[in-house]
């Protein structure tokens, strides 16, 4: 069952990765991005069980933390980008 | 954007080699903060690149050759995961088998970077320490009360809108802080030790900066004391060293730190791990803060321009 | 059988993508994150040929006989941080050369500098 | 025990893939939004319940417990982040012209 969910996950990610990659707005690139950090952190923890080690679920915490504060650094400068562009455009 | 999958799915794979402490680097390193600066440096340098006009036929052939040679050159090792390769022979059963009577930590990783390999590491954190102080040269700006109110004001006309986002990382970040003290002092048993410490710690600190703003971030967190800091950490790692040297020992033997050889060994892992997490949160913070102020300059200067 | 090899065949096919990015591309930023890819995948050639068949992360437990070997374990994992302190120092010349030149793409850099001689 | 919790990880599962499938198929990015963000929450407190309900070691379910936690507090902020900075940069969102034209004439 647990290999199952192991698998399951795995696709996700391969789709996550594919949105990743066609993603045609910037904001769908994040939202994969974001997608895939979390079915990272759900992968970590089920391998742990799976090859028996459950010990390691400090680095799933850990990605758990870094990768809200990668979407939220992507968005605060792209976030940036976009907002000094169109302000330019504005002035104009 | 596309790197920050990448190295989250390198950690994945780290994770499943076994590697479980360098799963912990990349995922801290990899997936927050070396995104961030590659993105802060490309909105400041320009996001497009311009079509190159050179035929790229030439660098293909390059690389195919070179390719080619190297997999051909790979026909000869060892097959994956083989334990009879060469590098599983020399020193590595000495470590797995004696590490245990000789350190007393359980994590062998720990034990063999802080203790038998302890001047190698020693390296890396004067170089980790080199580079901070080259981007500090690089890109520090000397920052005048004007260009301070200017800064302010973009920062304020950017928070506004971030409630709660704020509200939901100020919960986070203590937690933040106190996972990264956990890793650092929990190294010797589980996965963790300080480097990793050291790149959360800064992680957090990045939160807060990106979040707030950074002149509320530097008004929290003194610049001159965080360079103070990255040096002391530098000096803290070497003086273990001299100290061990001065009580008739060789350079990072921590056996000479205490009476009973292996609570030596433990101080000595513990220092140096301290002295690694402070020079490589302080590093990080440096590299940021630099580059962020950079930025903020930059634009407050475009906008005066226009 | 030759199966046996195909880890550092990736590990091959992705350093020589990174290699390409510095060689093909002028943008100065590009050749660092082709830099950065290329670090990577030797990261990943030093890790895989730690992994021991059946063996388990390098921290000792009871019941647990075989190991994975711990040495090249310890050397990607400072590497990996002294990676990223290097390529921020990478990132500050580029941005340095883009203040400077006003640009970063290789060709228009050495333009400029034959019109200033 | 053991079979509430291969049914919760098969409950996670599916609802992992749904929300592939979501971000996938939907046309445009606040759908695809909304496929993720509401199957993230459960799937992974699915998979999460599942896993500690699969093992009796108090440290570990207690490691899994904050995990669970931070994920439930993350994952709707990042959302919220993501859908306030397109809602604020102006993405504007689909216009279906077949929907709107099918629903208009039977409105009146």
């Amino acid at each position: 069952m647990l290999i199952a969910a192991t698998l399951a996950i795995l696709v996700v990610m391969i789709m996550a990765t594919i949105r990743a990659f066609m993603g045609p707005t910037l904001y769908d690139r994040v939202l994969a991005v974001n997608m895939f950090g979390t079915k990272t952190v759900l992968l970590i923890s089920l391998l742990g069980f799976v090859m028996g080690r459950p010990e390691f679920l400090d680095i799933a915490i850990v990605y758990a933390l870094i990768n809200f504060i990668s979407v939220i650094g992507v968005l605060r400068y792209s976030d940036n980008f976009t907002l000094k562009q169109s302000s330019e455009e504005q002035k104009k | 954007m596309l790197l920050g999958i990448y190295s989250l799915l390198s950690a994945s794979f780290f994770v499943a080699m076994d590697a479980v402490d360098v799963a912990f680097t990349e995922a801290a390193v990899g997936a927050g903060i070396s995104t961030l600066l590659m993105l802060v440096a490309i909105t400041m340098t320009g996001r497009s690149e311009h079509p190159t006009r050179h035929k790229p036929l030439l660098a293909l052939a390059v690389v195919i050759v070179t390719g080619s040679l190297l997999i051909y050159g790979t026909l000869d090792m060892p097959y994956f995961g083989s334990a009879e390769a060469p590098i599983h022979q020399h020193v590595a059963p000495r470590y797995i088998n004696d590490s245990m009577q000789e350190i007393g930590v359980p994590n062998i990783v720990t034990s063999v970077l802080a203790s038998y390999r302890a001047f190698d590491t020693f390296g890396e954190v004067v170089v980790i320490f080199t580079a901070g102080m080259g981007v500090l040269a690089l890109l520090s700006v000397v920052r005048h009360s004007e260009d301070n109110a200017k800064i302010d004001s973009i920062n304020q006309s950017m928070h506004e809108q971030h409630l709660i986002l704020r509200i939901v990382s100020k919960m986070m970040i203590p937690f933040i802080l106190l996972f990264a003290f956990y890793v650092q002092f929990h190294g010797d048993f589980g996965p963790g030790g300080g480097f990793q410490a050291g790149v959360i710690f800064a992680a957090a600190i990045l939160l807060y900066a990106m979040l707030f703003g950074m002149s509320t971030a530097r008004r929290v967190i003194n610049q001159t004391l965080i360079r103070i800091l990255a040096a002391t950490g530098v000096l803290l790692y070497g003086s273990v060293g001299v100290v061990s040297l001065l009580n008739g020992k060789e350079f990072f033997d921590y056996s000479a730190l205490s009476a009973d050889p292996v609570a030596g060994q433990h101080l000595g892992i513990l220092l140096i791990e301290l002295g690694v997490g402070i020079t490589v949160a302080s590093v990080m913070v440096i590299i940021f803060f630099n580059f962020a102020d950079r930025r903020d300059y930059s634009q407050s200067k475009e906008s005066e321009d226009l | 059988m030759i199966i046996g090899l195909y880890n550092y065949w990736v590990v091959v096919v992705l350093m020589m993508i990174g290699f390409y990015i510095v060689i093909a591309h002028g943008n100065l930023i590009k050749k660092i994150v082709g830099l950065s890819i290329f670090q990577t995948s030797v990261f990943i050639f030093y890790i895989s040929m730690a992994k021991v068949d059946g063996g388990t992360a390098p921290i000792l437990a009871q019941g647990i006989e075989q190991y994975s070997n711990p040495l090249p374990h310890v050397l990607i994992l400072t590497a990996i941080v002294v990676g990223i302190a290097t390529t921020a120092l990478g990132l500050a010349l580029a941005v340095r050369i883009k203040e400077a030149y006003g640009s970063v793409e290789e060709e228009e850099i050495q333009n400029k500098d034959n019109q200033d001689c | 025990m053991q079979v509430t919790s291969s049914i919760l990880l098969l409950i996670g599962s599916f609802l992992c893939i749904s929300g592939g499938v979501g971000i996938l198929r939907f046309p445009d990015f606040y759908t695809r939004m909304h496929a993720v963000g509401v199957t993230e929450t459960l799937a992974t407190s699915m998979i999460l319940i599942g896993l500690i309900l699969h093992n009796p070691d108090f440290l570990i379910d207690v490691k899994l417990v904050i995990i669970l936690l931070m994920t439930l507090f993350i994952s709707p902020t990042a959302s919220h982040a993501l859908a306030n900075a397109a809602m604020h940069n102006d993405l504007a969102m689909k216009k279906n012209e077949d929907v709107n034209n099918k629903v208009k004439p039977s409105n009146p």
